[in-house]
């Protein structure tokens, strides 16, 4: 396999040149190293890391994963290994191999994003941050700063005065209105967004008559997600100026370009890695040979092309 | 190393009730696998189920040849069953750590101890044991709900002269109870340092390590979670490690098989 | 296939008695007469009847659904033959059938609600009203009244003042709070809540850059939705006192009763009867055989006993 | 009378370039159908893909058996295709209204058009019309992309002694060109009057519903659409009808089979 090199799959977002659009989602790739026997990772757009915290965080008790019906839910409770075991343990092996790397960061207090970001800027091989709203803010009972407007903003506009680096706020869908949410983090200052986070889902064991998380609720990925995210990610991309980045059940290159016509910048392929861990570079093959038998040059034609 | 696969199904046998020995042709998997690893596998197309499912490696084979040991319990392992010779279907692996055979502490007895369908892996294990380990005496349990789901296995360990123990809930055949019972009745009164390669159900591998940890036998035991991945990308696989609080362990990357002490069985 | 005598099966739901807790989702069972070969009407808890309007409605353009992964998305647009054929032409059949009927209504002002509430007051036959609030307000801007907790209320408070029938209001699960729609409606004379309806939506033709639907967006339902379904319910049957109906890619009796594990007095089974048309009556048959199974004597020992 | 059943496949035959040609064990729906009614099939377990897929019946038979004949384009007609002689599968039918037979015009000539896939119903409907309308003349107009396509039906067409004028695409057989184009071809001429029954692709028989139009014969298509439900439940299956503007038919209730004149062809 080799990616077509007569068409051009390069995107601009927030001042950064990706090699293609194919990034894969924080939380599904672990910090990439977890695929080296499955991907070459500098042949992917980009690689979002898993979320990192200011300090270790040993995530939720089991059970944490339970499929269901063409997707699955988790509940992993942000388990990562801190902000400094990150940069000296993960992040070299990733420059060292050429990835482009995305960090995607949270925290359950502003100041915690605030914190994180500081720390990452200005960092040899961080390429930007990605931030991942959807969290609780402890200081508004337990709120996730994606579900109001104002936090969001208000996460956005501390991370943007904490660090030049480009800014992907990464939205949740478990709101009335993605449009305002988008709006509200562009005027806060963010170079892009992507979405979606998981939506909130729950399961049941009937025998046990108990949650098959040990959390209760979870996040629901996967392809049963696929038509709400686009439906969010096309409906952002009218919203606001800034690039959108669409996530949600993207299985195959098909599913890729959808979101691309739909108006999104790139993607992010997240519960596919699990399914097919070899995904991300297919995809960025499969888009290369159909912009080819389409007769287009660059990826940039296709976007936002979706006749309505 | 693991690598990704599309494999073939060479032979798919039904044994007994709802059990499958899937025959895959994977060389790489067979020329790498370890007892106690596993494989994921995934069968033909469609999105539902969407997820890969994990198996111990039931043995390897020269050729490339590796099979499976399963249990239809769902819609996964149904779609498993129905693969016939020749179709492809998705496989990674072999995953995890497996069975620790470095250095048996001197004059123990290993003693392999399987139930339901943990008895998948012991085979490949006892068939290692007596290829690396030969100098050290081997015993095996086994239990199982009815004698018809032990059979096959039983005729297959006849070729390693190895006649294990048996216990049945229903009493069909061998002891009538429940496996860790026959470490008191068939290893109580040698007095005999035993080590113990243990897998299968939670209760029971709880009960034997019980009984190892009373007698200060050294345990490994083979643990199963959902998985959503198999190569530790999803953590979802999360097992409470004994000792400190809130440490977690990954099945599919610290695991699946674990000194029983490392555990927190409550 | 027999139901089961001696088990209980009927569920108290604002003030009325029904038969067991399985009820037909509205617009997936027609007027009922659609299933004549195939169910029994008259077994089922009640038949939930497509939504109707004061006056006919011809719908959307085609195309109005497509299959999604474990899903359906639909832009039917509310067809329907408006209440006075409905209460000619549809209702004396289900009557004679001896069916439980409840009307599910919609409008686009609240005093469309409040003119259908008022026409159906007292009709015989009619057991209750599903108000549908996932329509869009023209009075602000076609925004979906379900997803603003005050225009909830307004529809709410104005069906209950022109009727004195039970009242069931029908959540969108469009919002960020379905805890805070549930109790806005139930303040306002809701006697019961049914959720989830549809979520929003959308699949692109990659190969004509189209929207699948001529309406663009559609409504996601199926097995794809239950997870959400499922946690949405067990939300509101925590936020609110009035019963909660479970709705929501509902297939087989085990899922139903997972509902009602998580707080739901009865179920509504939509996507499925498109599948297998016998779907509501095997759902029954199924409910019945499991608590006989497990030893229960009715239903109701069965709701809201999800250990958490 | 739409029956709901689990029904067997009797038999599934390759024909040619993905055609499919499934035999179903189907008492009541062999007995009830009518020539242009379809079924809907769903093919196993699992949840992927949900909904069933639509298909006319190609024929029914004595002793209750019924065919479908279906090109695999997707995952639903895929799994249709997998499966085996003895397998069940969901059916609903017979559904809708199929070709109206009654009363042709005295002297007319009936003309049969399929395109593509939509030769599926009318052999069905060339038998019934020899048999319930032996006293008019029967002509056969057949399209398809390549000469594979038709090879089976030509053969099947055989004893009934009909020998039906083909297009193709590819000019393997007969005109080179579009079906539509056969009317001016074959039937210029004559100056006959026809009744035309048609089945295929959209625009081919937007094609031939214009050409009816302009010699004023009359036309009953066979139209295809989404369909979630196939017997009126979902709304699902519209298509706008000709004269007032949003006016729409169900497709699987008031069709499949429409007069042409009846439908919006824009
Ligand atoms: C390391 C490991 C090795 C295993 N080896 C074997 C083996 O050799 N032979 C064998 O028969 N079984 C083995 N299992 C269990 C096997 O993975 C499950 O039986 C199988 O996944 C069930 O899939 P299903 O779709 O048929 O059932 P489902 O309908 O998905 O579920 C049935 C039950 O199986 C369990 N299960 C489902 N998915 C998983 C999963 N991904 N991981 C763990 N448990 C799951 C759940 O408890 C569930 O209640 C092993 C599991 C692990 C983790
Ligand atoms: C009344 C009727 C009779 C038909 N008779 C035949 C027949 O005899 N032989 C035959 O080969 N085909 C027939 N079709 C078409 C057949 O239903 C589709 O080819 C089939 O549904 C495709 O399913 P899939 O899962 O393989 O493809 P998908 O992957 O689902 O889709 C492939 C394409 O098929 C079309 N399609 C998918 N689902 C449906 C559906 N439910 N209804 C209509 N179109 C759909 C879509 O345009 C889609 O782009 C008939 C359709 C109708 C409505
Ligand atoms: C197991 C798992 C862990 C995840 N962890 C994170 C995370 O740490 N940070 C984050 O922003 N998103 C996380 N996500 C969300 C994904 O990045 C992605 O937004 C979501 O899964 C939808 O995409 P998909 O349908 O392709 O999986 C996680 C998802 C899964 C399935
Ligand atoms: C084709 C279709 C039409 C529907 N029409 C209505 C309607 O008229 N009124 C309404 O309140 N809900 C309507 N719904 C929503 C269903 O009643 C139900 O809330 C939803 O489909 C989720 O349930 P399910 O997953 O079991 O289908 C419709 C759903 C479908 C699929
Ligand atoms: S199964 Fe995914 S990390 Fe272990
Ligand atoms: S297909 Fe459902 S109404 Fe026609």
């Amino acid at each position: 396999m080799t990616v077509e090199t007569d068409v051009d799959l390069q995107v601009e977002i927030a001042g950064c040149t990706f090699r293609n659009p194919v990034m894969t989602a924080s939380g599904t790739f672990g910090y990439g190293r977890e695929f080296e026997d499955f991907v070459n990772v500098s042949r992917l757009g980009a690689v979002v890391v898993k979320g990192v915290s200011l300090l270790p965080r040993a995530g939720n008790p089991p059970p944490r994963v339970v499929e269901t019906p063409c997707g699955m839910l988790n509940a992993i409770g942000l388990e990562n290994v801190g902000v400094e075991a990150f940069l000296h343990e993960k992040l070299p092996w990733l420059v060292e191999l050429g990835a482009t790397v995305v960090v995607n960061i949270l925290g359950n207090t502003v100041d915690e994003y605030a914190q994180l970001a500081r720390r990452l800027d200005g960092i040899e091989g961080v390429t930007a941050l990605e931030v991942n709203i959807s969290c609780p803010n402890v200081k508004e009972g337990g709120v996730a700063f994606g579900t109001d407007p104002l936090m969001a903003s208000a996460v956005t506009a501390a991370v943007r005065r904490a660090s030049k680096l480009p800014l992907i706020i990464k939205l949740s869908p478990n709101v009335t209105d993605i449009q305002l949410m988008a709006r509200s983090v562009a005027e806060s200052g963010a170079d892009a967004v992507s979405l979606i986070n998981t939506l909130l889902g729950m399961a049941i064991d009937l025998a046990g008559r108990r949650p098959r998380l040990a959390n209760v609720v979870g996040g629901l990925s996967g392809p049963a997600i696929k038509p709400v995210a686009l439906r969010m990610v096309w409906q952002a991309a009218q919203a606001v100026k800034i690039p959108v980045i669409g996530i949600g059940g993207i299985m195959t290159a098909e599913d890729a370009l959808e979101f691309i016509v739909a108006g999104a910048h790139a993607v992010q392929v997240g519960t596919a890695n699990f399914v097919n861990p070899g995904a991300t570079e297919e995809i960025v093959e499969g888009i290369a040979a159909y912009l080819a038998k389409q007769g287009l040059k660059s990826i940039n034609q296709l976007r936002n092309t979706l006749i309505t | 190393m693991p690598g990704q696969f599309l494999a073939t199904v060479e032979k798919n046998e039904s044994l007994g009730p709802a059990i499958c020995r899937l025959t895959i042709l994977a060389p790489e998997i067979a020329a790498a696998g370890q007892p106690g690893q596993f494989v994921m596998l995934r069968s033909g197309r469609g999105l539902d189920p969407l997820l890969s499912r994990p198996f111990s490696l039931h043995q390897t084979f020269p050729h490339g040849r590796i099979q499976v040991l399963f249990k239809v319990l769902g819609e996964g392992t149904r779609k498993l069953a129905a693969l016939g010779a020749g179709e492809p279907l998705g496989i990674v692996g072999p995953l995890g750590r497996g069975f620790d055979l470095a250095a048996p502490r001197a004059g123990a007895r290993l003693g392999l101890i399987g139930g339901g369908m943990g008895v998948a892996p012991l085979f490949f294990l006892a068939r290692e044991i007596q290829r690396r380990l030969p100098e050290f005496g081997l015993d095996v349990l086994l239990g199982a709900r009815a004698k018809q789901e032990l059979e096959q296995l039983l005729i297959d360990f006849g070729p390693l002269k190895i006649e294990p123990r048996v216990a049945t809930d229903d009493g069909s055949l061998g002891h009538h109870g429940l496996v860790p019972e026959l470490i008191e009745k068939e290893w109580g009164k040698d007095g005999k340092l035993r080590q113990v390669f243990c897998c299968g159900p939670w209760p029971m591998m709880a009960a034997v390590a019980q009984r190892c940890r009373e007698r200060d036998w050294s345990c490994q035991v083979s643990l199963e979670t959902m998985m959503a991945c198999g190569f530790s990308a999803c953590l979802g696989c999360a097992v409470a490690g004994s000792g400190q609080r809130e440490r977690y362990f990954h099945v599919c990357k610290d695991g699946p098989v674990f000194n029983a002490a490392d555990i927190s069985w409550e």
